[in-house]
């Protein structure tokens, strides 16, 4: 007599981790950083606390619009970043702003999008999609751009990212079950913060990981600690290899917490205890390197300190450029909408402005 | 009670939740968080899990979902987060929800609301301030609303709740706050439908709705100091279209003006100045003006105040109406 | 030295099969169909097969228009059909048709809505969506009704079903993804015909099964031979009976065949071999249970043939009413569109029904 | 040669798949199958699988990888199998491709071409026959185009597979075989953005496009035997707009009509209507007439002859504008 014909989920996806909560190292692996990269990887994490610390007093002050905290993230976003290569496209949104940076683009061009103009175009040699804005959207974006490197014979991976709210959109499910059918170059990397905004990860999805959603698309997946950046970036280099190497897409999810609130708008005492953050508050990701390049001899007395006065000076350079880019103007606007404009197009171009013009001057009455 | 509109919209909530228990609330953040806009705020914790939910992350399921739930006899009302998600929600709204009834000879129907703040100004990030009601008007089967104050805000949702047809219900982001108004405690509809005259006038008819039914009303205060009398027409609902009020406004105008930030080209001034010039062709005047946003995708912040019509430009094309 | 951190695929499936190719029983199960379930599946795949033939012949005289054809998938059909109470809800599409006839919708009905008309309301006490031609929509709604039903403490269970080809849309994980978070009382059921018009279950997804998408989705999965109509009877059994004690939805995959084309305007021979159709037209769920009521003595001489006759003749009635309803008028709809029509809805409608009626006049001319 | 509509397509890919490596063709079934009106048939032989091939069973995805695609810099050729699905990749085409050239200040661009059958009388079952061209004429950032006939097919599908806007290629499925004409060999554009007279006339002007245009020729062809003459212009470019043209014929004839088998509310009729009093006003004689779909979604089959407007249907648009 048989039975029990549903098979319960049975994906185990233990949690990857090289260093420990309190720096000490508890594995090694092959694509695990330099000394060098390990240094990287501090700075960026460093700037990344600066950096956030910033944008929310920019908000603050009005000088910017709304902006997402990325605090407890930076080792997610620095590790992912340096294990990719410039000419490899990021494919992310508004939580990967630090990858963004460390990936190249300019920090003016971020606090330019913030402060509600045009991010300008980004530097010929970064290759990277804009910021996403739109939940999900841009998994196909990732697949369609890994399979135009396929295609050409390109060896560029594609790094595709989003949140662990993301992986509930349709586009999210149509884009990594397109990249494992036509097993292009790219990696999918989930930043699983804890939470949606105000929904649970628990609200979001049954699936115990979502790093074992990648076998429901026939490709490898990983569940790494998020606040362990030599594992992110360990994880990250051995899915891109991988993938360089024609052997198709991988998911990773990494494992973090938003310490902060969703955007500068949210009030997360409505929906999680403090508590809860303080818990995690404690497993700082740069404290945890720190510690680490501590007890590896590469820290050097002081570093962190310099390093955040860098941080701070550079980014009150860029916000010195942002401010002095001139507001968007219609025309801008415009002009960017078409690349091949009609003459209706102009037409059209010449009334608005006419129109707007005329305003202007009632405006002045 | 005094309310603006967002406290008007989650009056009408409570109301309907309190009153039928097959009402249920769902969509992103409805839920513990009270909506992004706290649109929701409170429900959960008066009428429970069950009644008031947070879906997971995802456009398409929150109008699907709400399809089945509807089919099954429920009252679905959908949040939306913001109005330019509604891409997402389009397909199960228009090729589902607004054709149940044809399909099921009338047997089963998606009498379901779904709500979505929309439009500009507010200065929130890209494809937040779209508004999309053109999409939807050109969309048989399914209502829009878009109220202009608390009033008819909880009037119309409450309309829209008991209504059997799906109703997309996009709700004025702007000033979801900056007004606030009597009205009545407990229930009531303002029918769907209808418009209204926000202000009557005889020199220039101003059509107008949501948000932008404020800036006419601004607008027409603006011109009046000036001697020239708008009549401001608040359309209320959207589609169906209440021609017979334009029309009758019109009639006695002899010129018209159409407001609204959606983007010009094919959106609902066309559709109302179309209207006129077949209805109304020989007591027209002057060709009926359209203020709207711009033919570009709705812009980067710093250029929003100029794409979203300001009182200033209302006035203009009033002017132009009386010129010509 | 660690590494190699990313799982591959692990989920295993294997086929649950009750009854074998050749008739003879493999294994038992409790939740099996009894002797009268055994018959009633038998007659409903028989009457499948000229349901499907006659469809097919109507649509060659011109009679109704194109038709998906159903043959050597009556055995997923009538078994998943006979699983359920008539008060649990069908969601399914124009792949389902003999599960829809099955569940009670009428057979007037289905060729009303091929003849280009309204299928007319199904009867009160059938509990189904209407027959669904956008691929994947239809999954949100299932999980949506399922929701219905246990927020009301109904003991209703809904079954959606989609081919495997569906299983790529965005709707079918949105719509998984939500049943399992809320834990409702739904059977998803995908009938793997192994090709989605011309493109083979291959090249829809990289996973190896699609039952194991299930645990992507938190719930459990099984891969059951769709050409087993025992086999698929109690394994939907099963999964209705969990579902409606409350322990939430589950994925079945009924692994079968599409014997004919895809619909009546489709070439297969562009996309796949007469080899591979031979191969499988060889294993006839009709056949294969016919066999097996042999060998367990509940087959009579002549019962095939006696069924087929009756089918041919229910059928024959079925088409005679259906041909016998008025065509579809434009004031159907109007009246169909809205459920509560506004003024202006009235007042457009009397126009447009005005300018037809001129335009009648005009081409009487 | 010679060729019907869906020849000349194919034979547009052909081309553009010879001349250009970056040409990618993908979507439902455009592999072996040559897609389901064989619009692609031995292209995939041809050029192989790198170059034309299969997607997943996925609308969202195709035009979201397509976006990828020419973010990388290629130039896929999308395929909708019908026009009705379109609703479901309008988020990613509308929020997305419309948009990546402003989001990255002109640094990516979504230069694609996305095609799909659209329209009705074709028996065809539910959600393959609608007319979705007005959702994307609401979408600036996306051009439109609509062939009529197979020389502009060819020539316009070639114009938009070269242009860096992402390009939404909505093909008369009725028509798609019926119509037989001579086109030029090899490689020729039909620019986009242009209107064509495709017949001249002095008493009234019909605006058509896509399949329409025929319909509305054989109208004019009935009305020339009754001693009315009208001029015919062919859109072919829906968005953006050729209203030049358009304003040109009226100012010579005063009248106007303007058809298409879409729902008649926000459709494009209600835009060109609109146009035409906002620029002709006083050169207009009558109403702007419209000749639609009803404002119900498209219907069973049984009734699509009478939503899908006919010949006589414009003819009694054109002697109502007469009348008045
Ligand atoms: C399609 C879409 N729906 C809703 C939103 C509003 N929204 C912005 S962020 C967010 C939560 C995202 O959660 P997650 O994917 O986990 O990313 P996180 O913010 O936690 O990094 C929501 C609902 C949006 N931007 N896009
Ligand atoms: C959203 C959508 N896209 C495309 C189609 C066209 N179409 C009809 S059936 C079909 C294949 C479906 O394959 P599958 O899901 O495997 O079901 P099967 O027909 O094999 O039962 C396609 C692409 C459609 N009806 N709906
Ligand atoms: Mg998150
Ligand atoms: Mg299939």
């Amino acid at each position: 007599m048989q039975g029990n014909f549903l098979r319960p989920p049975q994906a185990e996806f233990p949690v990857i981790r090289l260093v420990a909560e309190d720096g000490t190292r508890v594995a090694r692996a092959e694509t695990e950083p330099d000394r060098a990269t390990l240094l990287e990887l501090f700075r960026w994490m460093v700037f990344g606390r600066v950096f956030d610390q910033r944008m929310i007093n920019l908000q603050r002050q009005g000088r910017i619009g709304t902006i997402g905290t990325i605090r407890g993230q930076e080792a997610s976003a620095a590790g992912l970043a340096l294990a990719m290569r410039r000419s490899d496209w990021l494919v992310g949104s508004y939580r990967e702003l630090l990858a963004y940076i460390a990936h190249g683009v300019p920090i003016e061009a971020v606090i330019s999008l913030y402060r509600g103009g045009v991010p300008g175009p980004f530097p010929e040699d970064v290759a990277a999609m804009p910021i996403q804005i739109v939940i999900g959207t841009q998994m196909p974006h990732a697949a369609g751009i890994a399979l135009g490197a396929k295609l050409r014979g390109a060896d560029d991976v594609v790094v595709g990212c989003c949140g662990d709210g993301a992986t509930s959109e349709g586009d999210f499910h149509e884009g990594l079950n397109f990249a494992g059918v036509h097993k292009v170059p790219a990696v999918f990397f989930v930043q699983n913060n804890g939470w949606a905004i105000s929904v649970p990860r628990a609200r979001q999805t049954a699936s115990e990981t979502i790093a074992q959603k990648a076998w429901a698309y026939g490709m490898p997946g990983a569940l790494v600690d998020g606040n362990d950046a030599v594992a992110v970036y360990a994880v990250v280099k051995e899915a891109i290899e991988r993938a360089r190497a024609g052997e198709g897409p991988s998911l990773i999810e990494a494992l973090t917490y938003r310490v902060g609130p969703h955007t500068t708008s949210d009030d997360p005492r409505r929906y999680r205890t403090d508590d809860e953050v303080e818990l995690h508050e404690k497993d700082d990701p740069i404290a945890r390197l720190r510690r680490f390049l501590e007890t590896e001899g590469i820290y050097e007395e002081g570093l962190q300190e310099l390093l955040e006065e860098e941080a701070r000076s550079v980014m009150s350079q860029a916000i010195e450029r942002a401010e002095a880019v001139p507001d968007v103007t219609p025309e801008d606007v415009f002009d960017l909408t078409w690349a091949a404009p009609t003459e209706a197009v102009r037409r059209d171009r010449e009334r608005t402005l006419r129109e707007l013009r005329e305003v202007g001057e009632v405006g002045k009455e | 009670m005094k309310a603006n509109i967002v406290e008007a919209i989650q009056d009408a909530m409570r109301i309907a939740l309190a009153r039928d228990k097959d009402v249920v609330v769902l969509g992103e953040d409805v839920g513990k968080n009270g909506g992004v806009f706290r649109a929701t705020d409170g429900l959960q914790a008066e009428f429970g899990e069950s009644r008031v939910f947070d879906t997971p992350l995802a456009e398409s399921s929150i109008a699907g979902v709400g399809v089945g739930l509807a089919a099954y006899g429920l009252r679905p009302i959908c949040e939306v987060q913001f109005g330019g998600f509604l891409y997402i929600s389009l397909n199960q709204i228009a090729s589902q929800a607004a054709r149940l009834r044809l399909r099921t000879s009338g047997r089963l129907q998606a009498g379901m609301v779904i709500r979505a703040p929309y439009g500009g100004n507010v200065r929130t990030p890209d494809l937040h301030s779209d508004s999309l009601e053109a999409l939807f008007a050109h969309t048989p089967g399914v209502k829009v609303a878009m109220p202009s104050t608390p009033y008819n805000a909880k009037g119309m949702l409450l309309a829209a709740i008991d209504d059997p047809d799906p109703v997309v219900f996009l709700e004025p982001m702007r000033i979801y706050r900056g007004l606030r108004a009597e009205i009545p405690d407990g229930h009531y509809t303002v029918p769907l439908g209808e418009a209204r005259i926000a202000r009557e006038g005889q020199d220039v008819t101003v059509v107008a709705y949501g948000a932008e039914t404020q800036t006419a009303l601004e607008a027409a205060e603006l011109l009046a100091s000036d001697g020239i009398f708008c009549e401001v027409v608040d359309l209320q609902t959207i589609s169906p279209l209440d021609a017979q009020t334009i029309l009758a406004s019109v009639a006695k105008t002899g010129r018209a003006v159409v407001v609204h930030e959606a983007v010009r080209q094919a959106g609902m001034g066309a559709e109302i100045a179309a209207l006129i010039q077949e209805q109304a062709f020989y007591s027209l005047a002057a060709p009926v003006q359209r203020v709207t946003g711009w033919n570009t995708p709705f812009p980067f912040v710093q250029a929003e105040h100029l794409y979203v019509p300001g009182a200033a430009h209302i006035a203009q094309a009033v002017r132009r109406a009386l010129r010509d």
